[in-house]
Parts: C-alpha cells; structure tokens; sequence
C-alpha cells in the first residue's frame, strides 16, 4: 500500500521534502514504519526521539497503519 | 474554549477577552516572547511551524485535562507561527476561574504540557547560522 | 517599574506592553476581575477607594522584593478604584523574566501581597445592601 | 499638638467623614492613638484589625507622632 508521511521541522530537512511517499507491506506497523525510516535516512538516529501521528494523535508502536491514515512523522517538539 | 493557529501577530488583549467570565474573579495569563539569547549565544530571529491539525487537536485535549482538574471556567490558546523578531509574542495562554489560585496553576500546567506534546517547532536563528530547539540530545 | 492607581476602565494590553522585554522569554499576567457572587450572595457592582500616596508605596515595595528574589526584569501593577460591574478589571499585575517558572512564582507572589498589605477597600454591592470586604472577623 | 487623620473604607463610615481632626498630647505614641480611638468608636472593637500608617507605611505601636506627619487609619484592607 501508499503511505503519504508529513514531515515538519529538523525531519523535512532531514528528507529534504514537506512530506514523503512511501510504498510499504499490508498491515505495516508503526514501529515497522520508524525502523524503516531510521535505515533510509541515517540522520534520524541522532535526533532526541522521532513519533508517528496517526490522524492527528500520537501513534504506539503496535498500531497498524492503513492506507488512509493521516501520518505525521514528529520529531521533538519546540513550541512555546 | 478557543485555540488558533496564525501567521499574524497575536493581540493578547482578544485572548484575554476570550476567557473574561461573570463567574469568575481570577484570570492568568502567560505570554512567550522571543527572547534575544539562548544560553549565551544572540539570537536574531525564530522560525515556527506547527502540524496545525494536530496542534489544535492537542491543545484541545490538555485544555481539558486542566478543566478537569481545576474546574476552570474559560481556556483560549494562541500560538503564532513564521518568522518573528525579538520581543514578539509566540503564544498566549489565558485561562479564567472562580478564584485566582487555579488560574495560576492552570495556566503554567497549560504551557508546561504545550511545551511537551502540542506539534510544533521553534528554530533558533542566529547570526551564524540556525538551530531546531531540542531536536538533538 | 510601573504602578497606576486609576478611576479609569484598565486597557490589559497596555500593561503587557510595559512589561515586554528583549530580554525575557516569560511574561505572565494576573487580572483580578469582578465576580458576580461572593459566598453564593448575588454581587451587583464593587467600589473600590485607595490610600493612593500608600498604595503606590507599598506596590513599589512588594515589587521590589519580587525584583530580588526571583530576579524579574519588569513590573507593572494597574489597580482600578470607583465603581466597577460585573465582569471589569480591578487589578492587572504583569512581569517579565528570562524564564517562564519565575514569572508564574513572581506574579503569584505580587497579587497575594498586594492583598494583604496595599491599602485599598472593597466594597461589595448586593441587591439588599452592601459591605465592606473582610472588615470583619 | 493637632493630628489630621486620613480615613478609608469602613473607617470613614465609622466616623462618618474622610478625616478626623483630633487634639492630642504632645509624644503621643501610635499605640496610644489606637487606643483612644476605640474609646470615642467603640465600632473599631469590631473590626478584623485597625492599623495606623505614617507619612505612608505601617507604623509600630511605639512610634511617636509627629504634628506635620501624615497619619492615616487603616482598617483590614481587601484589594485586587
């Protein structure tokens, strides 16, 4: 299936792009999904933590995601 | 209870207005403005994006909580985003309640936790180059 | 350091303004505003009268010792005095510092003293008569 | 000596005027203005507290007047 990921601050640098398209397996999970993002893009190993949202929430390991989902990739956040 | 997001300076007296109340007799407010240094290094200018759906979903959800716990009345939350000079407003909190103690405690818990879970990204630029706050270790 | 004793309706913004600072990232605000019920007793209006020579004193005191211990960069204190409706600002006391913790402590701080040890009076106003606030034991 | 006293709040109903013109001895202390006043105001008994401030701050029981200083009667205050 296509995952279309949003990417904000230090993670679109890091991809060089506002989001990314990505083909995975049925039933990829998120845990599945940041793996494969840590060994495609090297530099987010150094980063403080690196979070999925799914439809706008923060996402656990296990959940599944679908091919509809809104998905957000969040790096440590900074407002305020 | 009212959240935004904009790319316009923010008028902290609207916010303030927002959460005015006949029923209650005290109103916190924070305001966070960009400082002119960060640890010691000159800081020119800040840069803020925000997940913006995201943003106001958890803005909801903390406002919430602290409705729960510390039975406020009104809760509004501003936070700008783009590029902003020294002195400008990045956020506004305000938060009105029966009696003041709980507007104080409501409204540090309401930018203490912003701070932690609301999607949005603060880079630093000096005159040497630029930073994403708390990106790295 | 700024202090207003005022018959004048309080302009919130302008407070904050006074109390902007290049140099602080934190600005938190307390505004003190007219409840409409006091102990479940309908409230109709408050007056408030001051000793204005001595209330500027003793806020410029209070101020001066939340200056010290918290390390603040600026202070306003506004406090109205008349006759003021439901829902109008009676008292706005803002602070600035580097960072955020402090301002929550000092205004706290400021706007608790200030009820303690500033002398100004408050009389609330019911439909069936009227009293002076804590006079009382 | 002549003291001019500034009244606020319950005070001046008490009194029934915004100040009070009172001949005393000369030296007479804070302590000793309090406690006269009560005598002529009996109403004063039933206040929370009642404090003097001189030339603009609280002053202790043994401070001694002055004929030019600025004496005010304060009655437990309630702003903000």
């Amino acid at each position: 299936m296509k995952l279309n990921i949003l990417l904000f601050g230090i993670a679109r640098d890091i991809v060089g792009g506002a989001s990314l398209a990505l083909e995975v397996e049925e039933k990829t999970t998120v845990e599945a999904l940041i793996a494969h993002l840590h060994k495609v893009y090297p530099d987010f190993d150094r980063l403080a933590s690196l979070m999925i949202a799914v439809n706008s929430d923060y996402a656990k390991g296990e959940v599944v995601l679908k091919e509809n989902d809104e998905i957000a990739l969040i790096p440590p956040v900074s407002g305020g | 209870m009212e959240f935004k997001i904009t790319d316009q300076p923010i008028n902290e007296q609207e916010v303030i207005d927002l959460v005015r109340s006949p029923h209650c007799g005290g109103l916190s407010v924070f305001v966070g403005t960009v400082r002119n240094q960060t640890k010691g290094k000159k800081v020119i200018s800040l840069e803020f994006e925000a997940y913006e759906a995201m943003a106001i979903n958890k803005m909801r959800e903390i406002a919430e909580q602290a409705q729960q716990r510390w039975k406020t009345d009104k809760i509004a939350i501003y936070h700008r985003v783009g590029k902003l000079s020294v002195e400008e407003t990045a956020v506004v909190i305000a938060v009105s309640t029966p009696h003041r103690k709980e507007s104080f405690q409501a409204c540090e818990y309401l930018i203490d936790t912003l701070k932690q879970v609301v999607p949005i990204w603060k880079k630093e630029i000096y005159e040497d180059g630029e930073i994403w706050v708390a990106a790295h270790p």
